[in-house]
């Protein structure tokens, strides 16, 4: 099939059965890859009632149409599962080499279901498919084991691991391919540690067949030419997401001692000019990319061995470095590492610190709970002390390896005004009380909390920070056209940041596949998936759906004590008018329920029928659904 | 001319074995390109590109003299080359790649478009 | 013939030198050696130290081969020229000792790159043959803390000496001027002479015979000839090594 | 005083010695830098790197003292 491996495996670790079965071209094209193919899967498969963390669960590795082919850019792989963070849907998905090398091996996805009897790794070399004993592997570092596994394998594997955090059920578990690059969110690190799988390592040597190579090929190589002389990309290559560290202070955005404040006045202390002149090493890019936004760096620290690491990355820095409060790069780096290696996401990981060090700070937690130490901000042996406790689950570590929501139910006394989540998953590194658009975005995104889906810091300002009027439209319109590139494949950063257009990306599908699509057929693809990841939340968690939609307390009453955003909250009563407006945007009823005619025109009336048998379809909207849902702004990403 | 390679400049994006392959093959497969990046991770932390300088020692070994000057590229004749493998062993600088499902050892032939592509100065053409 | 044996015979002949041994054969093979620049004195000293069985031996070189190089570079072939220096140099030493690790490198050598690029070296053998490229790696061989052996050649004059500071100068503490812009004079035989000298310092040092070259610098005149071996001192105001300790 | 200055290779045309073919003896007056004395002598900047005597390094601001024999060194850097 042109344009895809051709071939979808399915593991069941528990039999070691492997079953190859030829990609279905219907269900390609219908779902187009990662993102696309996860929804797909896990709503037909996974019963409602099963444990994210247990033998039902399915966990997915799914490459897309765009992976591994001469596009802008096609790096990434996609992970799916039911995840334990938010008992919903999740997809993450990380660069490297790793999917276009499961390309070339010739996979276009990897099923696995059951549990292994004995911690094992996947094998793959072309055709051979094996589950591996992983021996002493078990229990490894993430980046540890990935050196280990090169110098076992030989260089040209290409490698994702679990550090110890996975192996524990952590909920914000990573996984780590390419010393640095994670498909972070969402606990699916958690989700391969329950499998008992400790890494996966690709090894392709096939060509990919593509329907139109000459002009495929053409297209991408005069938008290499076009763009390399665009005004961002040297920024881009020199700093990478770093660069945004200043950016996000000025205009009161960056979360700053777990989100009390949105402006940290030592941001030079850690931003992306530090960085570069402090501790870089090397840029590093994905496969096919030539923005290369990747810093591979060195952290020194008087007293702490030397570290090396790609990054930290702009998410990084604000919830390590701005949320825990660093001054000082290197501890910012340093702890990157440390989270890397152990497997924490480091947006859900620092954030659950950072929430442990408010709780410390108003004494909800003492060195009692610490075994002695102490959880001061900005101290990075405090940092690393607990987030050790974390991993091995060890005392009060055992509650905070829930995450923040998690860990504020069991700590209640009010903690969860300001654990700054949505759905169980931690924000990103944008403080939302002068960005209501970016809050609605957090709080109606289908895998929890994560500006991937949709980002509007931009859009607020452009459409007035202290209005909310029409930003739903913009937001709906955003949860489309940017999670379609994970559901591409591809990275989003082409689009967002050197204007290289959605219709370009559709023009190279179509020489790759010969399909011949259009913009708004990929579009309904996304608006397909955006809506049945929504259905297969609420029959896991029951309704309303707009039950799940809720705002932190922090977000909705805290004015923001100082800095450029100084005195800002986005208040209850406008967060609600939000989601109304929001729901009548989507064709949802006013309790946030799909409908049938929107489930019906998106081809997935099967989900209404589920919805309607545990009484959660959404009523009938009277006058109908909104023609075209979502309004384009012109859009700036991150 | 020839291609210089600065190691330091390379991120290891790989679009040169992708380009590489596109024109020499019709087909996207890195693994038959004629350049290769080694990664150097986690430490020291660098990549390096391994890329054919055009010494010619391989054309001294080839038993079958198959593999001829061409302006200022030794190019591997399909036609003449028995696949021996002779150069490969005997390449100093280990860039004569080898696939299953190549007809020949795989060698630059200085097309050049690696260098149109890489977008960090990895790779650029020198006189 | 078995590795082991031919490992034996290759290098019976040097074997028995006292100090050297099987102990002395064994630090060789387990070294890694670069040698920076493969002109003149570089053919030499690399020669002798892939003969020797140094394990690894670096050759980095981004020069391409000139009729006018023939005079003194004597790896090469008269068909090669145009024709990079590093890879067939390789390419002939290997031919001369399959048995070690022969890496040629056509980075060019900068401030910027140096340290990288030697890397986890034992010795560093300076034969380049111009200062700027010379102080460059003369602050990479301290930054790293490997030591460098150095040579310089001009008509029949010659210089040699082991660098290790903080125990010894370094090249800057010592070559101050920057030299005429013409290129000078080169006579095969001179750096033919100090390129070997090069060698037996490496070898000395790897194996642990003898006394380095160490705080002196030879001087070959070969015009008369006559070799001055005199005390040199660090510098304390040394752009390089001020401080060093 | 009287100072002897040697030089083997290529310096000896400026030098012109006298006393053998590669020593020069030079009569100065009070104690004069090599500096000074290489400028008295009409050498030019840059063909003199530096200079040892009795098996000592020396740099050009270095002053020899009676009788004392200093031998001149080009600058070598070529390989």
């Amino acid at each position: 099939m042109d344009g895809f491996g051709g071939t979808t495996l399915r593991i069941n670790l528990s039999t070691e059965e492997i079953e190859r079965t030829p990609t279905d071209p219907e269900f390609a094209r219908s779902w187009m890859g990662a993102r696309g193919f996860v929804s797909k899967i896990l709503y037909d498969e996974v019963p409602r009632d099963a444990d994210p963390l247990g033998v039902d669960n399915r966990f997915i590795i799914s490459t897309g149409v765009m992976t591994g082919a001469f596009t802008p850019v096609g790096s990434k792989v996609g992970f799916g599962c039911i995840s334990p963070a938010t008992n919903g849907h999740a997809d993450s998905s990380m660069g490297g080499h790793l999917g276009p090398e499961l390309k070339y091996a010739g996979y276009d996805l990897i099923i696995c279901e059951g549990i292994a009897a004995h911690p094992s790794y996947l094998y793959i070399d072309d055709d051979t498919v094996e589950l591996r004993p992983a021996g002493d592997y078990w229990g490894m570092g993430s980046l540890e084991l990935e050196e280990r596994m090169k110098n076992d394998l030989g260089e040209d594997f290409q490698i994702a691991t679990i550090g110890p955090s996975g192996e524990n059920g952590i909920v914000f578990s990573c996984i780590t391919h390419d010393f640095g690059r994670q498909a972070g969110r969402c606990g699916v690190g958690a989700v391969m540690g329950s499998k008992r799988l400790k890494a996966i390592a690709v090894r392709g040597t096939k060509s990919l067949p593509v329907h139109d190579l000459k002009s495929h090929w053409k297209l991408t190589y005069d938008i290499i030419q076009r763009t390399k002389t665009h005004p961002n990309m040297a920024p881009w290559q020199k700093y990478g997401t770093a660069f945004f560290v200043g950016w996000s202070n000025e205009r009161g955005c960056f979360p700053t001692k777990n989100f009390q404040e949105t402006y940290h006045k030592d941001w030079e202390k850690i931003d992306g000019e530090r960085l570069v002149e402090d501790c870089l090493v090397s840029d590093k890019a994905c496969f096919g990319c030539w923005m290369n936004c990747g810093k591979y760096t060195r952290a020194r620290i008087p007293g702490k061995p030397d570290t090396y690491q790609e990054g930290p990355e702009y998410e990084t820095i604000a919830l390590v470095g701005g949320s825990c409060a660093f001054t000082d790069i290197n501890h910012v780096a340093y702890a990157n590492h440390l989270l890397d290696n152990i497997g924490m996401d480091t947006m859900s990981g620092g954030s659950t610190v950072a929430f442990a060090m408010e709780c410390y700070q108003r004494g909800f937690i003492t060195k009692d709970d610490l075994e002695g130490h102490e959880l001061r901000w900005g101290n990075i042996d405090d940092f690393e002390h607990f987030v050790r406790m974390i991993a091995a689950r060890r005392g009060i570590g055992d509650v905070f390896a829930r995450g923040t929501k998690g860990a504020a139910e069991a700590i209640g006394q009010g903690t969860i005004k300001f654990a700054s989540q949505a759905k169980g998953m931690e924000f990103s590194g944008y403080d939302t009380r002068w960005y209501p658009a970016q809050l609605l975005s957090y709080c109606t995104c289908d895998i929890g909390a994560h500006h991937s889906k949709s980002w509007t810091i931009t859009t607020d300002i452009e459409l007035g920070r202290d209005t909310i009027e029409g930003k739903a439209a913009v937001v709906i319109y955003l949860q489309h056209i940017r999670p379609l590139f994970d559901t591409w494949s591809c990275c989003r950063l082409f689009w967002g940041e050197l204007d290289v257009t959605p219709e370009e990306h559709v023009e190279t599908i179509n020489y790759m596949t010969g399909w011949d699509i259009t913009l708004d057929d990929c579009m309904q693809v996304s608006e397909r998936v955006w809506n049945l990841n929504r259905a297969h939340f609420m029959e896991r968690n029951g309704g309303p759906g707009r039950s799940h939609d809720g705002a932190p307390a922090r977000h909705l009453e805290e004015p923001i004590p100082d800095g450029p955003a100084k005195g800002k909250v986005v208040g209850r009563e406008n967060f609600e008018a939000m989601l109304d407006d929001y729901y009548a945007n989507r064709g949802w009823d006013k309790d946030g329920n799909p409908t049938r005619e929107i489930l019906e025109e998106l081809g997935i009336g099967y989900a209404a029928d589920n919805l309607e048998k545990i009484g959660l379809l959404g009523k009938p909207i009277p006058g109908g659904i909104p023609k075209v849902r979502g309004k384009k702004l012109k859009p700036k990403a991150m | 001319m020839r291609i210089k390679v600065k190691k330091e400049s390379c991120t290891g994006c790989r679009l040169c074995e992708q380009i590489c392959t596109i024109c020499r093959y019709d087909e996207i497969n890195p693994r038959k390109a004629a350049i290769k990046i080694v990664p150097h991770f986690p430490q020291p932390g660098i990549f390096e590109p391994k890329l054919c300088v055009q010494c010619g020692v391989c054309a001294k070994e080839c038993p079958v003299d198959a593999i001829h000057l061409e302006g200022e590229a030794y190019v591997i004749h399909e036609d003449e080359c028995t696949n021996c493998g002779i150069c490969v062993e005997a390449c100093p600088i280990g860039v004569m790649f080898t696939h299953d499902a190549a007809p020949t050892p795989i060698k630059c032939d200085l097309c050049l478009k690696c260098t149109e592509v890489c977008n960090t100065g990895a790779l650029i053409v020198v006189d | 013939m078995p590795r082991s044996k031919r490992h034996t015979e290759r290098y019976a002949r040097q074997i028995d030198t006292p100090g050297w041994g099987a102990e002395g054969q064994k630090r060789l093979g387990a070294s890694h050696v670069f040698v920076a620049g493969i002109g003149g004195l570089g053919c030499a000293a690399a020669t002798y130290l892939a003969a020797a069985g140094v394990g690894k031996l670096t050759i980095c070189d981004c020069d391409l081969l000139e009729l006018s190089n023939l005079n003194r570079q004597v790896l090469y072939s008269t068909v090669d020229v145009g024709s990079p220096k590093a890879p067939l140099a390789a390419a002939r030493l290997r031919a001369l000792n399959p048995d070690i690790e022969i890496i040629p490198d056509l980075t060019e050598i900068d401030h910027a790159n140096a340290a990288g690029l030697i890397g986890d070296a034992t010795v560093v053998v300076d034969c380049l043959d111009n200062l700027e490229t010379r102080v460059a790696l003369n602050r990479a061989a301290i930054a790293t803390r490997v030591p460098m052996v150095y040579a310089a050649c001009s008509e029949l004059t010659g210089h040699l000496s082991f660098l290790r500071p903080p125990d010894t100068p370094c090249l800057e503490c010592f070559v101050s001027r920057l030299p005429p812009a013409v290129e000078p004079a080169i006579p095969g035989v001179t750096p033919a002479t100090m390129g070997s000298l090069q060698a037996m310092e490496v070898v000395k040092y790897l194996t642990g015979i003898g006394e380095p070259l160490a705080g002196r610098l030879l001087i070959l005149e070969g015009t008369e000839p006559r070799i001055d071996v005199i005390q040199i001192e660090r510098d304390p105001d040394c752009p390089a090594c001020r401080g060093l300790s | 005083m009287v100072i002897y200055l040697r030089s083997g290779g290529k310096l000896r045309e400026r030098l012109k010695p006298d006393v053998d073919q590669y020593t020069r003896r030079v009569e100065v007056e009070g104690t004069p830098s090599l500096n000074e004395i290489l400028a008295d002598l009409g050498i030019p900047d840059g063909l003199v790197a530096f200079a040892f005597a009795e098996g000592t390094f020396r740099r050009l601001d270095y002053r020899p003292s009676e009788g004392e024999i200093v031998t001149l060194q080009p600058p070598v850097s070529g390989g």
